[in-house]
């Protein structure tokens, strides 16, 4: 059970430098709904269900929405 | 995307259920996992996946941006409202065990859904009103 | 049934109420947007008056929100402070609201007007809320409110520097209420209490607990992002400048003036005063950042060309000022930061509305452009230059009396360098209010114009005159402030 | 010493504060509003006699007015030194409001109703200065006047009155701000009261060197008082119209400054404090100083205006000396010194505005001959020299004499000789115009 | 109190990805990049709520008869609250990205900066 933990937690963090880093906005949008997913996993280990359940429906549900249709009004690529 | 028939038959056979889970994730807050705003998250997403699906104006049709302004405003008088009538029975703001229901605990529940509801409510059509202003195309 | 007991939670309801009413009576009339709010902010003025007396007459109030007792349930405090705050605050919103009407119909498109409103009214009650509130994570609540409206109302700006301008302010905001989460998070963790009062109780065993300090830092750099005190000011200028009018005016007035009130509540009633000054010496900290920010913004005002961002830099000057007395953390000097609030709030205030009918009748900014306004437009110019004066600190304005108390306190701390220092800067004003005032009156424009006394409407004209005739006779009769700040000082430093 | 409570000090202020509404009502009509203005100047000396007989009994007249905080008080007080001084501001006020009226409808001036406005906002702050109860209300109305008269400096609008202008605000304000209102902090705080009291308030209250400073800060903040090298303001202002020079800046803002430093002096410190400290000494050198100093200015300059400015400096420092010295005779050679170099100093201005409406010079070196031109004018102008420099039967002989005993007195040798060498220096640039003139 | 901190490398992690966030908020130029690190910066502050809340051996804080203990539920709610605060931060943020773009034509701070200066 830490095992698992640990290991969602460090995916948390290459997740959230992945996310940092990619040029591409589109990828970066859905590395971070893949961080969002990983947070409610963890937050369901840490017996917060409710956040959990908030955190996977608002953070990787209606935010990548709202950052896609943003982004598909603005621009895709992040310029160097 | 509007030609893809898979998804919009999908989406179609989708949204009822997605709605009545909504539901049920608002009335159920106070005793399991859920609430007033994952509900209305939910029931606001399924309004946003048909727009995506058939696109921004189409969804428009079934919320337009008159109906959706005002459950904004709706939503919160239910839960503004819910305090001031705990207040005119006397109790502090938002004291739902003081409502006439018969049992302080039913009164309680009562006015816990009630205000569940609002919040429902309101998040639904913010969500939506949020998700049409960002991606609506300039005209 | 009384009524009367509901009163602060009404202080807040009535705002938001009147938020999400706005956008439904908006679609019948235009206009009736503009009623609601009058009305809501007019209402909320009076509830303050009569809580501020009730405090007086009863003590402190504390109402139980869904009557859950405080340490789990939401408790709502009125005492001297923030009976005071909040009398102050109303005021002046109301005062803005009445000014709005024009203003907000020249300067914001016609279908944003009743959306504007709307989000204005959140602003209210979010201040409204910070100052009223007695629990810690409410308060973050109430700060994310003011804040989120508040970006949305300088975005709605006429030029499109006001979009990144309000960004920026979104950025940064964000980062300092974040700071504050994370402070709330770390006090909750140690002490298992949201309550400010319970905090107070059992936070002095932990003094001495890293977890304590590392909350305080948190508490101290997101504050001081939020009210701009100097090397975090960088987003404050742009944002005043830009921002409409109206919302100049409110902003510069009211928000970083509530942000100050908070700074102090957690300062002095969250954590005892022995805890700044003694546990942790932050309060020298805070002295020798507020001196230099007193300094650093009246000198940048005085190389600025646009009058609201000089505006906005004399204001990072002014919130120097008031939390120089709060770091001094003696009697007198605290009376001179509460009545610097109230003076700051009115007279930035009432600067903030005389340009915004400047904008409203020419459109002018630059400094340099106003030469021969004191013939054209004689009554808001005589507004401006009481607020200056009293910005200044001349005798006799609100602002030598604030002042006054803080050069006493510091000298009561024996600390006189800081006299200079507040001195110096009162000159650094009267060198950047002289250039304006100096164009105003005593510069023609060249001829070219007539001279006709154009002065801006009286909806505009009535609001600012009473800003600063309140400048004045607060200036005068100034023992009534000192005698309700003395109360709260006593009670912010009494154990 | 009886306390008579009487409403007058506050009339007498408010009586041209009242003529500023009238007079800004009726700008449309210049005869009404000169009216205006010589009423409210005859109401106000009138009402200044009235309380004459009764401090001449030896009583002492008091209002309060308003308290703005505890220990801050407006309150008025009119004792003899202070009448003596409303006595000579609101006679000169009749006859410079004449005078006035004439110069600029001569010269068409612009903004005329703006210069009486100020005007007469500006004999009000001198009357609050003359009856100010305490530190406080003194600072006010110094700082109204101030404030007041800078309109009037930069009246002609030209670049060159603007830097004046700006000058004459700079030293004033920043004189006042940075160091008389820290003086007044510090004496708050040392002394916990501001009220003028005839045993000084400060004795007791504090080391001697925070004494020491606190004086320093206050000789330093009064600007108006124009000693060195604080003076340079008021050549500046001469760039104003004529008859504010001569009211102004010959009685009414300089006499305001130096009677604040008497009123400090010997009110909050108080004699004794002062000689046991030895401030009084230091001051009279300083003032020596400037004496002199400005003297040998006064002989350098061409303008007529400028000379006058130069002699007015040199002029209070007599004053300031008087009262340095800390002795009675020299005390009494001082006050004496105030209407007699008010009326002298008024005079030789009218005589400078009386060559420049008529003849449009400014400078000395081109008035040759002026005087067969203006016989009248320059009989007066003589007449007002002489007494400048000390030779009887002229007045100004008996405060030097004055000044000449008291410095005896305090056994002070080298002052007496200073006085001797300004009186030569005084002569020399008197006589020097004189020539030049006729 | 270290010894808590080494302990439960929740909170390292939780530091760690304030960082991230923080940085990604500051030093990147486009304005989604920084949408993007202040929602990790945020969560991260709620992992660390979440993480304070959890008691050893505690159940979920849901109505169960046979739990004797449970998990604190007050940073749960509070942290319902918080990512509502969170979520229309992120609307307005990218409500102002959109206007910001159609007013400049670019979203990329130090180009938009330039053209307002």
């Amino acid at each position: 059970m830490i095992d698992l933990d640990l290991i969602l937690l460090l995916f948390l963090v290459i997740c959230a430098i992945a996310a940092v880093h990619m040029k591409d906005l589109l990828s970066a949008t859905m590395i971070l709904t893949a961080y969002s997913l990983i947070m409610a996993l963890v937050w369901t280990n840490l017996n917060a269900v409710d956040v959990a359940f908030t955190e996977a429906s608002v953070g990787a549900g209606i935010t990548t929405v709202l950052v896609i249709a943003a982004l598909s009004r603005t621009k895709r690529r992040e310029e160097d | 995307m509007q030609d893809n028939i898979i998804l919009r038959t999908v989406t179609r056979i989708l949204i009822p259920f997605i709605q009545l889970y909504g539901f049920y994730v608002i009335m159920h807050g106070e005793s399991g996992p859920g609430g007033g705003f994952q509900g209305g998250v939910i029931l606001g997403a399924s309004i946003i996946l048909y727009a995506i699906v058939f696109g921004i104006d189409q969804g428009r049709k079934i919320i337009s941006e008159k109906l959706s302004d005002t459950l904004n405003s709706v939503g919160v008088l239910i839960y503004a409202g819910i305090g001031l009538i705990c207040v005119l029975f006397g109790g502090k703001y938002l004291e739902y065990n003081i409502l006439p229901l018969g049992s302080a605990h039913l009164a309680s529940d009562m006015g816990i859904l009630g205000i569940e509801i609002g919040v429902g409510i309101t998040v639904a059509s913010v969500m939506i009103t949020i998700f049409f202003e960002t991606a609506r195309r300039e005209r | 049934m009384n009524i009367s007991q509901h009163f602060p939670v009404f202080v807040i309801i009535i705002p938001l109420i009147s938020a999400v009413i706005i956008p439904l009576v908006g679609r019948i009339r235009r206009i009736y947007g503009w009623y609601v709010s009058i009305a809501a902010t007019f209402s909320s003025l009076l509830l303050s008056i009569s809580l501020l007396r009730t405090v007086f007459e009863k003590g402190r109030i504390s109402y139980w929100l869904g009557n859950w007792e405080p340490p789990w349930g939401i408790e709502y405090v009125v005492d001297y402070l923030s009976g005071f705050v909040l009398v102050v605050i109303s005021f002046i919103t109301f005062i803005i609201t009445l000014y709005s009407m024009k203003s907000v119909g020249k300067e914001i498109p016609e279908d944003k007007i009743t959306s504007f409103y709307s989000i204005y009214m959140f602003f209210v009650a979010g201040l409204l809320g910070m100052i009223i509130t007695g629990d810690i994570f409410n308060l973050y609540v109430f700060i994310e409110i003011s804040s989120l409206a508040g970006y949305a109302l300088i975005a709605v700006g006429r030029k499109r520097d006001a979009l990144i301008a309000s960004y920026n302010y979104l950025i940064l905001g964000t980062i300092a209420a974040t700071f504050i989460l994370l402070g709330i998070g770390y006090l909750y963790m140690v002490t298992g209490t949201l309550n400010m009062a319970d905090l107070r109780e059992r936070l002095p065993l932990l003094y001495d607990s890293t977890v304590v300090r590392t909350a305080f830092a948190f508490f101290s750099v997101g504050l001081s992002i939020k009210i701009a005190l100097f090397p975090l000011h960088i987003w404050l200028p742009n944002a005043y400048t830009h921002a409409p009018s109206v919302v100049g005016a409110l902003q510069a007035a009211t928000a970083t003036k509530v942000g100050i009130y908070v700074m102090i509540r957690i300062m002095f009633t969250v954590f005892k005063p022995r805890f700044i000054l003694e546990v942790v010496p932050v309060s020298q900290m805070f002295l020798y950042l507020s001196a230099v920010a007193i300094i650093a913004g009246s000198v940048l005002a005085i190389g600025q060309k646009d009058i609201r961002r000089m505006l906005a830099y004399s204001s990072i000057g002014q919130i120097g000022y008031i939390v120089f007395g709060i770091a001094l953390a003696n009697k007198l000097s605290i009376i001179g930061s509460l009545i610097h609030i109230l003076n700051h709030a009115l007279m930035k205030g009432g600067l903030f509305l005389v340009v915004g009918s400047i904008v409203y009748k020419t459109g002018i900014t630059n400094i340099d452009d106003l030469k021969g306004l004191g013939k054209k437009m004689p009554f808001s110019m005589a507004a401006f230059t009481i607020g200056a004066f009293s910005m200044v600190g001349v005798p006799l304005t609100v602002g030598f009396v604030s002042k006054w108390y803080l050069a006493l306190g510091a000298l009561q701390a024996g600390k006189w360098v800081f006299v200079l220092v507040i001195l110096i800067s009162s000159l650094l004003s009267a060198i950047y209010f002289g250039r304006v005032i100096n164009n105003i009156y005593f510069k023609d424009d060249g001829g070219g114009h007539t001279t006709k006394i154009d002065d801006a409407p009286a909806g505009m004209l009535v609001p600012t005159l009473t800003l600063a005739s309140c400048c004045i006779i607060f200036g005068i009769a100034a023992f009534i402030p000192v005698y309700i700040t003395r109360f709260a000082a006593e009670m912010l430093l009494g154990g | 010493m009886e306390i008579i409570t009487s409403i007058k000090p506050l009339l007498i202020i408010s009586v041209s504060l009242i003529a500023v509404l009238l007079i800004a009502a009726s700008r449309k009509y210049p005869n009404l509003r000169e009216s205006w203005t010589i009423l409210a100047a005859i109401t106000k000396f009138s009402l200044v006699v009235s309380m004459l007989p009764l401090i001449l009994k030896g009583k002492v007249i008091e209002y309060f007015l308003i308290s703005v905080l505890p220990g801050l008080d407006i309150k008025f007080r009119v004792d003899a030194f202070g009448i003596f001084f409303a006595l000579t501001s609101s006679f000169l006020w009749i006859i410079n409001s004449f005078y006035s009226i004439g110069y600029m409808r001569a010269l068409k001036e612009h903004a005329q109703t703006r210069f009486y406005i100020c005007f007469a906002i500006a004999l009000s702050a001198t009357m609050g200065i003359a009856f100010s109860a305490n530190l406080f209300t003194l600072f006010v109305f110094y700082e109204m006047l101030t404030l007041c008269t800078y309109p009037l400096v930069i009246h002609k609008e030209t670049p060159e009155a603007i830097k004046g202008g700006k000058r004459y605000l700079t030293y004033l304000l920043g004189t006042s701000i940075g160091f008389q209102l820290f003086a007044i902090f510090l004496t708050y705080n040392a002394a916990g009261t501001l009220e003028f009291s005839n045993n000084g308030i400060l004795a007791g209250n504090g080391s001697a060197l925070l004494l020491t400073i606190i004086f320093i800060l206050f000789i330093a903040g009064i600007g108006k008082g124009a000693l060195m090298p604080f003076h340079s303001w008021l050549p500046a202002a001469m760039v104003a119209p004529t008859p504010v020079s001569a009211l102004l800046h010959a009685v009414a803002v300089v006499k305001a400054g130096v009677f604040t430093i008497i009123k400090i002096v010997l009110f909050v410190f108080g004699v004794d404090l002062a000689s046991q400290l030895g401030l009084g000494h230091g001051l009279a050198y300083f003032a020596s100083f400037t004496i002199i100093a400005s003297s040998i200015m006064a002989l350098r300059q061409d303008n007529l205006k400028l000379r006058l400015a130069y002699s007015t400096i040199s002029q209070l420092s007599y004053i300031i000396l008087g009262v340095a010295l800390l002795s009675p005779d020299a005390i009494t050679g001082g006050i004496m010194h105030i209407i007699i170099h008010a009326f002298g100093k008024i005079t030789l201005f009218f005589t400078a505005g009386a060559i420049y409406v008529a003849t449009h010079k400014t400078k000395i070196s081109e008035l040759n001959g002026i005087g067969k031109q203006m016989p009248f004018t320059m009989t007066a102008f003589t007449i007002a020299s002489l007494s400048m420099i000390g030779i009887p039967p002229a007045a100004g002989f008996i405060s030097k004499w004055y000044l000449v005993l008291g410095s005896i007195e305090a056994h002070q040798m080298p002052i007496v000789i200073v006085i001797m060498a300004s009186t030569i220096l005084n002569a020399c640039y008197f006589f020097n115009s004189i020539c030049s003139i006729l | 109190m270290i010894e808590i901190f080494l302990g439960k490398y929740n909170y390292w992690i939780y530091i760690t990805l304030m960082m991230i966030g923080f940085y990604a908020m500051i030093a990147k130029q486009n304005l989604i990049k920084k949408v993007i690190g202040m929602n990790i910066f945020q969560t991260s502050v709620f992992l660390f709520y979440i993480s304070i809340a959890k008691v050893k051996g505690g159940t979920a804080p849901i109505v169960w008869e046979e739990a004797i203990l449970y998990d604190n539920p007050l940073p749960h709610v509070l942290i319902l609250t918080a990512i509502v605060v969170s979520v229309s931060t992120t609307a307005v943020a990218l409500a102002l990205i959109i206007r910001i773009y159609k007013a400049y034509g670019s979203i990329e701070e130090d180009k938009i900066l330039e053209m307002s200066k």
